[in-house]
C-alpha cells in the first residue's frame, strides 16, 4: 500500500515535508491552458465535510513543465501527475509532453466534462495511444452504474483507477441563505464521503480487478483499512491534510502491524456483490 | 518552522466583547507579528486561522471574536482542555520601519499587541463598533481609540508608515490613503499552509494564495 | 411548505400519530409483486449517517390496494403512494390502480432500477398516459448530469420531483473488514447527504421550475429552510424520524415564524447557477 | 403508549462486566417485562435498544453491555447528563403462565430483574461466560448460576414454561427443548417503532419487524 496525497491537497513545493512523509506525490489537475479558478470564497465548511470550487486554479501545462516540473524532481518524491482538460486531446497532448514520473492521473470527474462513460473511455483511450507511463483514470462516484464506467476505462486501457473525485454539494449562509461559495455548487469531501467511497471502490474492484487507489474521507488507520479491504491497493488522503499535515506519519502508526495484504478484498468475500 | 503539537489551554478571558484564549507554548515558535497560526476548533472539520496577539516564554495569546461555529467553539474551551495549533504559517509585517503607525479595525486589532511589543511601543489607533467592543484596546494601552461613528482612518496621519489589521474596507481606505502600507488582509483558509487554494485573493490583479502571500500584503 | 416523511422511513399503520403530525403520509414503495425485501442485517449506522439494503420489501400491489390503503384513508392524512418496478408497465399499472390520493412518487431510483434518463423519462411517460394524478419523479443525486435527467422527465410529463434518494455507500465490520450489511452495498441516508441534498435540488429547480420535494439528512428546522431556500416547495423528513418519531413537531418549531415562501429560492439570487 | 422524553441519568453502576444505568422515569411507562426502549446514545446517529431491567416509582434501570460504540456512549455516561429516551416498545412476555422459569443468557438477562418482579419471584436459571460477567445475578438474587463451559439449558426442566433471553444459539437451543417457550430477541434495529423495516428477522418462514412483532415471540 502507497500512500499518496489527493490531487489538489497538497502543494509539495510549499510543503516539502509533508510530501516527503508521503509515498508519491499527486500533483493538482494540470490543464493546457493556465486557470486562476473561480472567484472567491471558493470552500466552506458543511458539517461533516468540506465543500470546494477551486476550479482547477493551475499554471497550466507550459508553465508546469517548465518551472515546477523540475522543482518537484528535486524533491526525490515519486511524482503523479494529475491531467485535466475538456476533451481528449487536452488530456493526450499532456501526457504526450511527460515522462519520467510514477503514473499519470486522469481527472475525468472534474465538473466541466462530461462524464459519461463513452466520453471517459474515449479520454482514456486518447492518452493511452501516446504514453507507456501508467495511467489511472479518477472517477467520481456520481453514476447510476459505476461499474459500467469502470470497465469502459478498463477496456479503453487504464492500468488502474483512482476513486472517489468529490460530489456535487452545497451549503448556505444561515443568515441570507446564499450560497456561501460564490460558484453556488462545490465538491463535497470530506468524513461524508468514507462510506460512498468505500462503495465505489468495491464496486470498481469487483467489476474491473484493476489497481485502485482509494479516496474519500480517509481521516484515520481505519479508514484506511477499511478501503483496502473494499480493493484498493493504494491510499490517498485528501481533506484531513487541511487539518492535520502530520497526517501521513499518523496514519502509518495507527495502521500500525495490521497485515494489508491480509487484510486486501476480504469485503468481498461474504458479501452478495453489488455491482 | 511551522510546527503542529496539541496545547493546553492556561486561559480563557473575557476581554470587552472578544475573548484572549492562552495556550501554553510547548515547543511552538511565535514568529514574526501578523504571522498566524491554525487552532483546531473543537467538533469541527477544519482549523481556523488566528493571527498571534501576545507571545511570552511560556504562553501564546489569540484574541478571538466569535462569529461562527469554529470561534465559538475555540471561546468555549476551557482552561486544561487540549487543541492542536498549528504555526507560525504565512508572512508577518516587516519590521525594518523608521516611523511606524500602528492601525487596528475591530479584531483587526488582534495582531497589534505583539506588533507592538517587536517594534517597542509605536503609536496606535484603534477603531470599533461599540464601547463594548473598545475594551479590548486595555491589550493595547497607549493606542487612541475611536468608536463608530468615528473611524479609525480619520486618525490616520500620513506622514507614518501604517501597518494595519482590520476589515476589508478599512484597509481599502487605507490602502487608498497610504500606498505602501503594509496591510494584514483575510480570507477563507482550510489549511494555512498553500495545500488547499481555497484562500485565493486578487493580488495586483492575479488570484494567489493569500497564507502563502501573505496575510501581510504591501499596499500597491 | 407541506411537511412529509421520506418513502420508506414510517409506517403509518404502526406509527399513526406520527403520520398525523405530518402534512402527508408518503408510503414506502410498491411494486407489482410482494417482496420480502433482503436478508437481515439491512441497516448499519456510520460515523455521520445510516445505511440500509432494506430491498423495497412490501406487500405487493394486490395486497397493498385490498388491505393497507384502506386503512390508511381512514387515518385522514393525504396519501402520498410510492411506486416501484423494474420496468415501465410495472409502474404503469400500480399507477392505473390508484385514485383518489394526493400524489404518486415514482421512485425511478431504486437500485435495481437502470436510471439512464431515458429509461426514467420512459416511465414517466407510461404513467403520464394512465393517470391524471400528480406525478412526482424520485431521483438520485447519483448522476454525472442531474439536470439532463430532470429535465427528461419533466419532458415526460412529471408535475414534480423528489430529490434525493440514498447514495451508494457501504461500511465494513471494524474487526472482520467484512460488510456490516448481508447484501454488502446499501443506500446512504442521514446528515451526510445534507449539501448533496441542497445541490440536487438547486440544480434541478434552476433546470425545471417544477415543485419539489426536498429531502436528504433533514434534522432541524434550518435543514428545512436551506431546502426552501434552494427550491423547494415541499420537503421530506427521512432518518431523522428513526431517532425522533416527534421530529415533525420540533422542526415546525425549529422554523418558528421563518416566512417560507420570502425564502424560497434565495440560494439562486446571487450565485451563478451550476447546472 | 409509548412516550418519547429527555430523561436525567440518576445512577451508573458496574455490575460485574456489565453497566447498570438509571434514569429519572418522569412521565414514562415501564410497560411489560420484555419490552424495551430505544435510548439516544450520545454522539451517534441512531438510538440503542434496551430492554427494561428494573422498574421503580422514580427510576427506570437498564443492564448494558458495552459492545460497540453505542453501547459504550450509554455507559460513559454520567449522573445529571439528560438522553432521549423512548418507550416501552415491542411486545413484552405474556405473564399468564403456571410454572415459569426464567432462563438468561449473559447480557440476555436483562429483562429478567424486571420480570421476576412481575411475576412474584419466578425459579431462574442464568449462563455466563466468565465468573466477572456472573457478577450480575446479584441482580437476580434467588437464580441459579452457571458459568462456561458448563451451559445454561443443562438447567431447564422441561417441566416449566420457559420465558427466555438469550443469545442467539441459546434461544434456538431453548426452542428446540421447549415448544412454546416465550423467547426474547434481538435483531439491528434503527427505529424501535416499525418505520424502518431494519430489524427484519425470520417468523414462521416470513421475514417480519421485530419491533412489532417481537421482540418477545413464542417458540413453534
Ligand atoms: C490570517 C488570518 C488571521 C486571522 N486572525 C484572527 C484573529 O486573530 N482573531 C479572530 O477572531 N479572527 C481572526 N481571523 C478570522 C477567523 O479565522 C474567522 O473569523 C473564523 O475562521 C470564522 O470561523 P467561524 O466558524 O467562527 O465562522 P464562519 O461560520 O466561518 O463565518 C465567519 C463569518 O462570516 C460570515 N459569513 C460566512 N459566509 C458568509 C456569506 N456568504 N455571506 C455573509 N456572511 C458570511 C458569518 O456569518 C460569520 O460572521 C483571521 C483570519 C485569517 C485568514
Ligand atoms: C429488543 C432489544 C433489546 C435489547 N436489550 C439490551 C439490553 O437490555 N442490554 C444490552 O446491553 N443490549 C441490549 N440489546 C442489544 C443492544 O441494542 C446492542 O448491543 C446495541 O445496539 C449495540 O450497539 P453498539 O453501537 O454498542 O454496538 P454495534 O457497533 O452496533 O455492534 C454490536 C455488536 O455486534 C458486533 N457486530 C456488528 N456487526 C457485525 C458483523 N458483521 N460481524 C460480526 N460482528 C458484528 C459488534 O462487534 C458488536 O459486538 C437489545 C437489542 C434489542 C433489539
Ligand atoms: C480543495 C480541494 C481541491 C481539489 N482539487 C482536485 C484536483 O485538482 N483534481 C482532482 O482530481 N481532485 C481534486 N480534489 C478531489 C480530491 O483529490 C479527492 O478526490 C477528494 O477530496 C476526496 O478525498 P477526501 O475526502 O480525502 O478529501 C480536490 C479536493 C479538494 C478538497
Ligand atoms: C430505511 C430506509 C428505507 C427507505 N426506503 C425507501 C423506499 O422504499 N422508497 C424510496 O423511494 N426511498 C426509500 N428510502 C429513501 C428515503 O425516502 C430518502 O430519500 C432518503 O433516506 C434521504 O432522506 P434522509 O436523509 O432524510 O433519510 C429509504 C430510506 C431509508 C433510510
Ligand atoms: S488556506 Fe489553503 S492554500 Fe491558503
Ligand atoms: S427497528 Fe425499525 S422497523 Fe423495527
Amino acid at each position: 500500500m502507497r500512500l499518496l496525497n489527493a490531487s489538489g491537497c497538497l502543494d509539495a513545493l510549499t510543503a516539502p515535508g509533508v510530501a516527503r512523509s508521503l509515498d508519491g506525490f499527486v500533483t493538482k489537475t494540470i490543464t493546457p491552458l493556465p486557470r486562476e479558478g473561480n472567484a472567491p470564497p471558493r470552500i466552506a465548511e458543511t458539517a461533516y465535510g468540506m465543500l470546494n470550487a477551486i476550479g482547477l486554479a493551475n499554471p497550466g501545462r507550459e508553465r508546469f513543465l517548465a518551472e515546477a516540473l523540475p522543482q518537484l524532481r528535486e524533491l526525490g518524491v515519486p511524482l503523479w501527475i494529475s491531467v485535466g482538460g475538456f476533451v481528449a486531446a487536452d488530456y493526450a497532448e499532456t501526457c504526450a509532453a511527460l515522462e519520467d514520473v510514477e503514473a499519470l492521473e486522469l481527472n475525468l470527474s472534474c465538473p466541466n466534462v462530461d462524464e459519461a462513460a463513452d466520453s471517459a473511455a474515449e479520454i482514456v483511450a486518447a492518452c493511452r495511444a501516446v504514453t507507456a507511463l501508467p495511467l489511472y483514470a479518477k472517477l467520481s462516484a456520481a453514476h447510476p452504474d459505476l461499474s459500467e464506467v469502470a470497465r469502459a476505462v478498463a477496456a479503453a486501457g487504464a492500468d488502474g483507477l483512482s476513486l472517489v473525485n468529490t460530489l456535487r454539494g452545497m451549503a448556505l449562509h444561515p443568515r441570507t441563505h446564499e450560497p456561501v461559495l460564490a460558484r453556488g455548487q462545490g465538491g463535497l469531501s470530506g468524513p461524508s464521503l468514507k462510506p460512498v467511497a468505500l462503495a465505489a471502490v468495491h464496486t470498481c474492484y469487483a467489476a474491473t480487478k484493476l489497481p485502485i487507489v482509494g479516496m474519500g474521507g480517509v481521516a484515520a488507520g481505519r479508514d484506511v483499512v477499511d478501503l483496502v479491504a473494499c480493493g484498493a491497493r493504494d491510499v490517498a488522503l485528501g481533506t484531513i491534510l487541511f487539518s492535520d499535515p502530520d497526517a501521513p506519519t499518523r496514519v502509518r502508526v495507527e495502521i500500525g502491524d495490521a497485515d494489508l495484504d491480509e487484510v486486501f478484498g476480504t469485503a468481498h468475500e461474504s458479501a452478495a456483490v453489488h455491482a | 518552522m511551522p510546527r503542529r503539537e496539541r496545547r493546553s489551554v492556561t486561559g480563557v478571558e473575557r476581554v470587552g466583547a472578544y475573548t484572549l484564549l492562552r495556550l501554553d507554548r510547548g515547543g511552538l515558535e511565535p514568529g514574526v507579528p501578523g504571522q498566524f497560526f491554525m487552532l483546531e476548533a473543537p467538533g469541527r472539520l477544519l482549523p481556523r486561522a488566528l493571527s498571534l496577539c501576545q507571545a511570552s516564554p511560556g504562553e501564546l495569546a489569540f484574541l478571538l471574536d466569535a462569529v461562527g461555529p469554529g470561534t465559538e467553539a475555540l471561546c468555549a474551551l476551557e482552561p486544561g482542555e487540549r487543541i492542536h495549533v498549528f504555526g507560525p504559517l504565512g508572512n508577518g509585517f516587516r519590521l525594518d520601519v523608521e516611523r511606524p503607525l500602528l492601525v487596528g479595525g475591530g479584531i483587526g486589532m488582534a495582531p497589534l499587541p505583539y506588533l507592538a511589543t517587536r517594534l517597542g511601543r509605536a503609536p496606535a489607533v484603534l477603531g470599533f463598533r461599540s464601547e463594548r467592543h473598545a475594551e479590548a484596546a486595555a491589550l493595547l494601552p497607549d493606542a487612541e481609540v475611536v468608536v463608530e461613528p468615528r473611524l479609525v482612518t480619520e486618525l490616520i496621519d500620513p506622514g507614518y508608515e501604517v501597518l494595519a489589521c482590520g476589515p476589508e474596507p478599512m484597509l481599502h481606505a487605507v490602502a487608498a490613503m497610504c500606498p505602501g502600507a503594509q496591510l494584514a488582509w483575510e480570507a477563507p483558509m482550510a489549511c494555512g499552509y498553500g495545500a488547499c487554494y481555497g484562500c485565493a485573493v486578487d493580488v495586483d490583479g492575479e488570484l494567489k494564495r493569500l497564507c502563502v502571500e501573505g496575510p501581510v500584503l504591501e499596499a500597491a
